[in-house]
C-alpha cells in the first residue's frame, strides 16, 4: 500500500491553559488510502493522546466528525488524503463554540432541530391495530431526500446567513420542518409554520447555497420555497 | 469549573473572502444595486413619457451620454449575472416531482433559460430590432 | 415569537427576482442600443406612447417597475447587512419607503399618459 | 458532587434506549426520565445498521416460521419463550415506528415492502433503502423530542451502578465537557449501552462501541452471558471494516472465489441457485456464521483473493443493474466508490468477514430484567437470550424496539411502591467513583501506553479468538487478556485536564473492552463444542447433552469470571440440524 508522510496542522484550544487558540503541527506517515480522521487518530495513538476531537462509525452516517478541513466543512472520515497536497488544516466546525480542540457545543443547534416539531402529528390518528397508513412510493419520494440529514452540522458551518445571525434557526432545522411538513401522514404543516415561518426562520435563508453544497452527500437542505 | 468554550468571531464586514462561494454570492448581491439604480431611471423614463414628445426625445438624447453608456453597460451585465444565477437557484428552490422521480434540475434550469430567450426575442421582436 | 414581517416581503421579492431575471436583461439591451445611437423603433415616442396607453400595456409596466423595484430594495437590504451594516431597520425603512414611492410614482405617470 | 434525582435512568440513547424512553414517557407522563448517553443522540451507533427490520406482514408468512428461522439460525441456543415473545412484537414495534414518521420503502399499493435476508424462509425484512437503522434512530430521535418528561443528559460518559440493598438505584456519570461527575438517584436503571465489538481490530463497530455498559453491569454484579458468541458478518470493507449490508445478498449479489466458483455451495449451503435470483435460506441467504465460515476454509485452500487489503473474496453485484442498485444499494455503492474507489456496478468488491454483533451481553430475561432488581437491559448489551448462538440479519433493530419497550414496562412495573432511597448510602458508593476517576488523574507510577495496551488486545480477539478458535490457542488467549486486565493498572493517562478529555475517555472504554474481552475468552474457553458463531475446530460438533446450555459470567475484580450455566428454555423447536440447503434436499 502506498503510504506518505501528511502534515496536519490542527487548531488546538484548552480551556484550561489556553486564553486563545493556536495550531499545531503534526507529521505522520499515513496511508495514501486514508481519510483525514485516519491520520488524526495515529496522531492521537501514537503522537499525541492530549488531541481531542469526536468520531464513532467511519462511514458518514453518524455525524460526529465534522470540522473544518482546508476551510471547508467536512466529515473527517469521508475527506480522502488523496484529494489534498501539502499542510492540511483542521480545525473545528466554524459559527459554534469551540469546548477543545476539534470539539464544538451543539447546544444551540440541538435546541434549533427541537424547535421545528420534527415528529409527525397524525392528520388522523389511528391505532397501530388497524396497521400501516399507505403511502404510495411517489409520496415517500416527495419527502425521502429531506429525511437524510444526518445533523453533522456542516451546512451551519457552511452558512455565513447562520454565522452572522445567530438566531436563524438554518438549514438542518428548516430541512427536517419540511420531511414532516411533506410526509402524508402528517397534519402538522400550520404548528411547524408558526415556527418556521418566523423572525428566525425561513426569511432569514439568502440563498447562498452553501448549505447544499457542504451536504452533498447525505442530505440536500434547501433554501425556502413557496410552498 | 473549567469550562470556557471559545466563541471565534464571525468578521461582519469581510467574512465574505473566507470562502469563493461566497465571493459569488455577493457578486450577485452586488447585481442589486445596478438593477435598482436601473428601476430608477426607468421611472425617470416614464415621467418623461408622460411629458410629452419633446420630453421623451431628450430622455432617449441623454441616454447617450458617456456616463450613460457605462452605466448600461454594467447593468447590462447585472441583468444577466442575476438572471443566470437565479435560475440556476431555482432548481433547488423549488424541485419538481413527477410520479415517483424528480426532475433532474438542469432540465429546470434549462426550460428557464429556453423560456427567456423566447420572451428576449419576442420582445426584440415587437421593438423593432430585428 | 413575533411573527415575523418578513414573508409580506419575501414573495413580492421572489416574484420580482424571476421579474427581473427575465424581464430586465432585454429592456436593458434596448436603452443600451438607444445608448449606443441605434435606438430601436419600438422606443420612439409613439409607439412607446401607444404601449403605456394602453389598459395592459400600463399593467404590464407597473408591474415589471413595481416588483423590480420591491425586488431591488429588499436585495439591497441583504446586502448592506452583508456588508456590516447593522442598522437593519433603519436600513429597510429607507429602502422599502423609497420602493414604494417610487412605485406610487410610476403609476401616477402612467395614468397621465 | 451534584445529584440528580430522576425516576428512571437510562444509559445509552441509541434505538433501545430511546424506545424505552418514549415507551415511558407515553405510559406515565408523570415520570422523570433521565436519558444519558456518552453521544448525541444521532451518532448512536445504531445508525450504521443498513438493512432493515424482521416482523410478519405480509399474508404469506406465519410467526411459526419466524420462530423457525430465530430458534434454528440461532443453532437453537435461543431461549424460545423470549423468541416467541419477540415474533409476536415484532410487527407491533415496526408499525409503531411507521406511525412514528419512519420512512419504510414501499410497495405501489402504498403498504409497506419487505425485501429477503439471510437465514428467513420468507421476505420479511422491512427496510428503508440501505440506511434502515439510520432511519430508526432519526425517527426515534425526532419523535422523542416531544415528550417534555425526557431529559437528556448528552455527551456524559456513564461509571458506575450505584447498587444499595441489593437493588440498583442509579448511576454516576461524569458530564464530559467539564469532566465533572454526578450522580443520578433513580428508582430503576435501564442499561441501553449497545455491545463492544471494538475489542476487536477489525469490526463494522463505531468507534463508541466498547461495551461499558456491560461492563458496568458485570462489575456491579449482574452476570455476563453467552460472551463467547461473537458474530462475524460475511461482508465487509477489506480496509475500513464498514459494513456492506446482508441486502447486498438479499437483493441478489453473489460471493465468488479467485476461480470465480460460488463457493458457498461446497459448504452445505448448495446447491447453486441462479444467478440474479436468490432463494431465501440458501447458497447467498445463508447465515452470518455459515457463511462467514466458508470463507474461512476458503482462505485454508488457497482460494480467496490476494488485494492490497490482505486476503479477499469478491462479492459480485454486476447483474443487479445500476438502476436497481441506486434504487436499494446507494449508501453500499457510494461507500464502495469512496472507500474502495470501487464502483459495484461495474466490478465486484473485494470483502472480508468482520466482527458485527455480540450476541451474549447482560444476562436478561423475557421481561428484560437482569438478576439485579431495578436493573434493566436492552438492545445489544443485553442477552435475552433472542439470538441464541448466532443472530439472523434484521432481528437486531427489531430486538432493540421490542426489549427497548419491554425494559420501560418492567422498570415501571418494578418502582411501584418501591421504599425510599438511602440518599447516604447511595452518597457513599458515588464518592468511590469520584475516589476512582481522582485515582486516574493522580497516577504516576504508569508505565503502560493506552495504544499498546489496546492494540495488544484487539491483536490477541482476532487471533485467539476469532471465526475459528482451538483450545490452545484460547488459552493462550485467555492468559493474554488476564495480563493485560493486570497491566491495564499501570496504564499512563496522558492528558490531564478536565474539559473534553477524549483521552480519559479511551482509558475508561479501554477497561470496559477488556472486562468484556475476558468474559469472552474465558467463556469461550469452557464451551468446548461448536455452535453458530463459537466454532472450536478441536470440538467440531455441537454438544447438546453438555452445552445446550448459556454461559454466565460473574465478574470476580482483577480474577477471571466465575463461569457457570444456564439451560436454555425450549418450548416446542427441539435442536435439529441446521438445514440450508434450499429446496433441492
Amino acid at each position: 500500500m502506498k503510504e506518505r508522510l501528511v502534515q496536519l496542522e490542527v487548531l488546538r484550544y484548552n480551556p484550561d491553559t489556553d486564553t486563545e487558540a493556536r495550531f499545531q503541527r503534526y507529521e505522520v506517515t499515513c496511508a495514501e488510502e486514508w481519510v483525514v480522521l485516519d491520520a488524526l487518530n495515529k496522531v492521537k495513538a501514537d503522537i499525541d493522546p492530549t488531541l481531542n476531537y469526536r468520531w464513532s462509525c467511519h462511514m458518514a452516517v453518524c455525524g460526529s466528525c465534522g470540522m473544518m478541513i482546508n476551510g471547508e466543512p467536512k466529515l473527517s472520515c469521508h475527506t480522502f488524503l488523496r484529494d489534498y497536497e501539502g499542510v492540511i488544516r483542521v480545525e473545528p466546525l466554524v459559527h459554534f463554540p469551540v469546548e477543545r480542540d476539534l470539539v464544538t457545543a451543539p447546544d444551540d443547534f440541538m435546541e434549533k432541530l427541537k424547535r421545528v416539531k420534527p415528529y409527525i402529528i397524525p392528520k388522523e390518528k389511528k391505532p397501530i391495530s388497524e396497521g400501516e397508513y399507505k403511502q404510495t412510493p411517489a409520496q415517500l419520494m416527495k419527502f425521502r431526500q429531506y429525511s437524510m440529514c444526518i445533523n453533522c452540522m456542516l451546512c451551519y458551518a457552511a452558512c455565513p446567513e447562520y454565522g452572522l445571525t445567530p438566531h436563524f434557526i438554518g438549514p438542518a432545522a428548516l430541512t427536517l420542518a419540511h420531511r414532516y411538513n411533506q410526509d402524508s401522514r402528517d397534519g402538522g404543516r400550520k404548528e411547524r409554520q408558526e415556527v418556521v415561518a418566523t423572525h428566525e426562520g425561513v426569511w432569514e435563508c439568502t440563498f447562498v447555497g452553501a448549505c447544499s453544497e457542504s451536504a452533498r452527500r447525505t442530505s440536500t437542505p434547501r433554501a425556502p420555497c413557496s410552498r | 469549573m473549567s469550562r470556557n468554550p471559545l466563541i471565534r468571531e464571525v468578521p461582519p464586514t469581510s467574512w465574505y473572502f473566507r470562502h469563493p462561494l461566497y465571493l459569488r454570492y455577493m457578486s450577485r448581491e452586488i447585481t442589486s444595486i445596478f438593477i435598482g439604480a436601473y428601476c430608477v431611471l426607468l421611472v425617470v423614463g416614464l415621467q418623461r413619457l408622460a411629458a410629452g414628445p419633446a420630453a421623451w426625445e431628450g430622455f432617449v438624447t441623454a441616454l447617450q451620454s458617456p456616463a450613460s453608456i457605462v452605466f448600461q453597460f454594467l447593468c447590462l451585465v447585472a441583468a444577466f449575472y442575476h438572471a443566470a444565477t437565479w435560475f440556476n437557484a431555482t432548481q433547488k428552490a423549488m424541485p419538481l416531482q413527477i410520479g415517483e422521480d424528480f426532475v433532474p434540475g438542469n432540465v429546470i434550469s434549462g426550460a428557464h433559460y429556453a423560456a427567456w430567450a423566447v420572451l428576449s426575442v419576442v420582445v426584440l421582436f415587437f421593438t423593432g430590432v430585428f | 415569537m413575533a411573527k415575523s414581517h418578513k414573508p409580506v416581503v419575501w414573495f413580492p421579492f421572489a416574484a420580482g427576482g424571476t421579474v427581473i431575471a427575465f424581464c430586465i436583461p432585454v429592456i436593458v439591451l434596448l436603452t443600451f442600443l438607444a445608448a449606443l445611437g441605434n435606438v430601436p423603433a419600438g422606443l420612439s415616442y409613439e409607439k412607446m406612447h401607444a404601449f403605456a396607453g394602453n389598459g395592459l400595456g400600463k399593467l404590464i409596466i407597473f408591474g415589471v417597475v413595481a416588483l423590480s423595484l420591491w425586488s431591488s430594495a429588499h436585495r439591497l437590504r441583504c446586502t448592506c447587512y452583508d456588508f456590516g451594516i447593522r442598522a437593519d431597520t433603519l436600513v429597510a425603512t429607507v429602502l422599502y419607503i423609497a420602493a414604494i414611492v417610487l412605485s406610487i410614482a410610476a403609476a401616477m405617470f402612467l395614468l397621465r399618459i | 458532587m451534584e445529584t440528580i434525582s430522576t425516576d428512571v435512568a437510562i444509559i445509552g440513547a441509541g434505538g433501545a434506549g430511546l424506545r424505552a424512553a418514549i415507551a415511558l414517557a407515553e405510559t406515565d407522563p408523570k415520570l422523570r426520565i433521565a436519558l444519558i448517553s456518552k453521544v448525541y443522540p444521532m451518532r448512536s451507533h445504531t445508525c450504521s445498521a443498513e438493512g432493515g427490520a424482521a416482523g410478519v406482514i405480509k399474508p404469506d408468512d406465519s410467526f411459526d416460521l419466524h420462530f423457525d428461522d430465530t430458534a434454528g439460525g440461532g443453532d437453537w441456543l435461543s431461549d424460545q419463550d423470549c423468541v416467541e415473545y419477540f415474533i409476536h412484537e415484532a410487527p407491533k414495534e415496526l408499525l409503531q415506528l411507521e406511525h412514528w414518521g419512519c420512512p419504510w420503502n414501499r410497495e405501489a399499493d402504498g403498504s409497506v415492502a419487505v425485501r429477503p435476508f439471510g437465514g428467513m424462509k420468507k421476505k420479511r425484512t422491512w427496510f428503508a433503502a440501505d440506511k434502515s437503522g439510520f432511519h430508526i434512530l432519526h425517527t426515534l430521535f425526532q419523535t422523542s423530542l416531544q415528550f417534555p418528561s425526557i431529559t437528556r443528559y448528552d455527551e456524559f460518559f456513564g461509571l458506575d451502578l450505584l447498587i444499595d440493598e441489593g437493588r440498583c438505584q442509579g448511576v454516576t456519570a461524569m458530564e464530559m465537557r467539564s469532566g465533572e461527575l454526578r450522580q443520578f438517584h433513580a428508582k430503576a436503571v435501564i442499561i441501553a449501552g449497545g455491545g463492544g465489538g471494538r475489542m476487536f481490530p477489525f469490526s463494522t463497530n463505531g468507534a463508541i462501541k466498547t461495551g461499558d455498559g456491560m461492563a458496568m453491569a458485570y462489575r456491579a454484579g449482574a452476570p455476563l452471558k453467552d460472551m463467547e458468541f461473537v458474530q462475524y458478518h460475511p461482508t465487509g470493507l477489506p480496509n475500513t471494516g464498514s459494513l456492506l449490508t446482508e441486502a447486498c445478498r438479499g437483493e441478489g449479489g453473489i460471493l465468488v472465489n479467485k476461480n470465480g466458483r460460488r463457493y458457498l455451495q461446497d459448504y452445505g449451503m448448495g446447491p447453486e441457485t441462479p444467478v440474479g435470483k436468490p432463494q431465501l435460506k440458501t447458497m447467498e441467504l445463508g447465515p452470518r456464521d455459515r457463511v462467514s465460515q466458508a470463507y474461512w476454509h476458503e482462505l485454508q485452500k488457497g482460494n480467496t483473493v490476494s488485494t492490497q487489503w490482505g486476503e479477499c473474496v469478491l462479492l459480485d453485484m454486476r447483474h443487479l443493474g445500476e438502476k436497481y442498485i441506486d434504487e436499494r444499494l446507494p449508501l453500499v455503492r457510494e461507500l464502495c466508490a469512496s472507500y474502495l474507489q470501487v464502483d459495484i456496478v461495474k466490478d465486484p468488491v473485494p470483502i472480508r468477514p468482520v466482527v458485527h454483533y455480540m450476541m451474549g451481553g447482560i444476562s436478561t430475561n423475557t421481561k428484560a430484567a437482569t438478576p439485579i432488581p431495578g436493573l434493566f437491559a436492552a438492545g445489544e448489551c443485553a442477552c435475552v437470550s433472542l439470538n441464541g448462538a448466532n443472530r439472523l440479519g434484521s432481528n437486531s433493530l427489531v430486538e432493540l424496539l421490542v426489549f427497548g419497550r419491554r425494559a420501560a414496562l418492567s422498570a415501571i412495573e418494578h418502582i411501584q411502591g418501591l421504599p425510599a432511597a438511602n440518599t447516604k448510602a447511595l452518597n457513599a458508593r458515588a464518592v468511590e467513583t469520584q475516589k476512582r476517576i481522582d485515582g486516574l488523574y493522580a497516577r504516576t507510577n504508569g508505565t503502560e501506553s493506552m495504544s499498546g495496551v489496546r492494540k495488544e488486545m484487539m491483536d490477541t480477539m482476532e487471533k485467539n479468538a476469532g471465526i475459528y478458535r482451538t483450545e490452545e490457542g484460547l488459552q493462550e488467549g485467555v492468559k493474554i487478556i488476564h495480563d493485560l486486565r493486570q497491566r491495564y493498572d499501570k496504564v499512563i493517562l496522558t492528558d490531564k485536564s478536565k474539559v473534553f478529555n477524549t483521552d480519559l475517555f479511551q482509558m475508561l472504554e479501554l477497561g470496559s473492552m477488556l472486562d468484556c474481552a475476558e468474559a469472552v475468552t474465558v467463556g469461550a474457553l469452557a464451551r468446548k463444542e461448536s455452535r453458530g458463531a463459537h466454532q472450536r475446530l478441536d470440538y467440531a460438533e455441537r454438544d447438546d447433552n453438555k452445552f445446550l446450555r448459556h454461559t454466565m459470567a460473574y465478574f470476580k475484580g482483577l480474577e477471571p469470571p466465575r463461569i457457570d450455566y444456564l439451560d436454555v428454555v425450549i418450548t416446542k423447536s427441539p435442536p435439529g440440524v441446521r438445514d440450508y440447503s434450499g429446496d433441492h434436499k
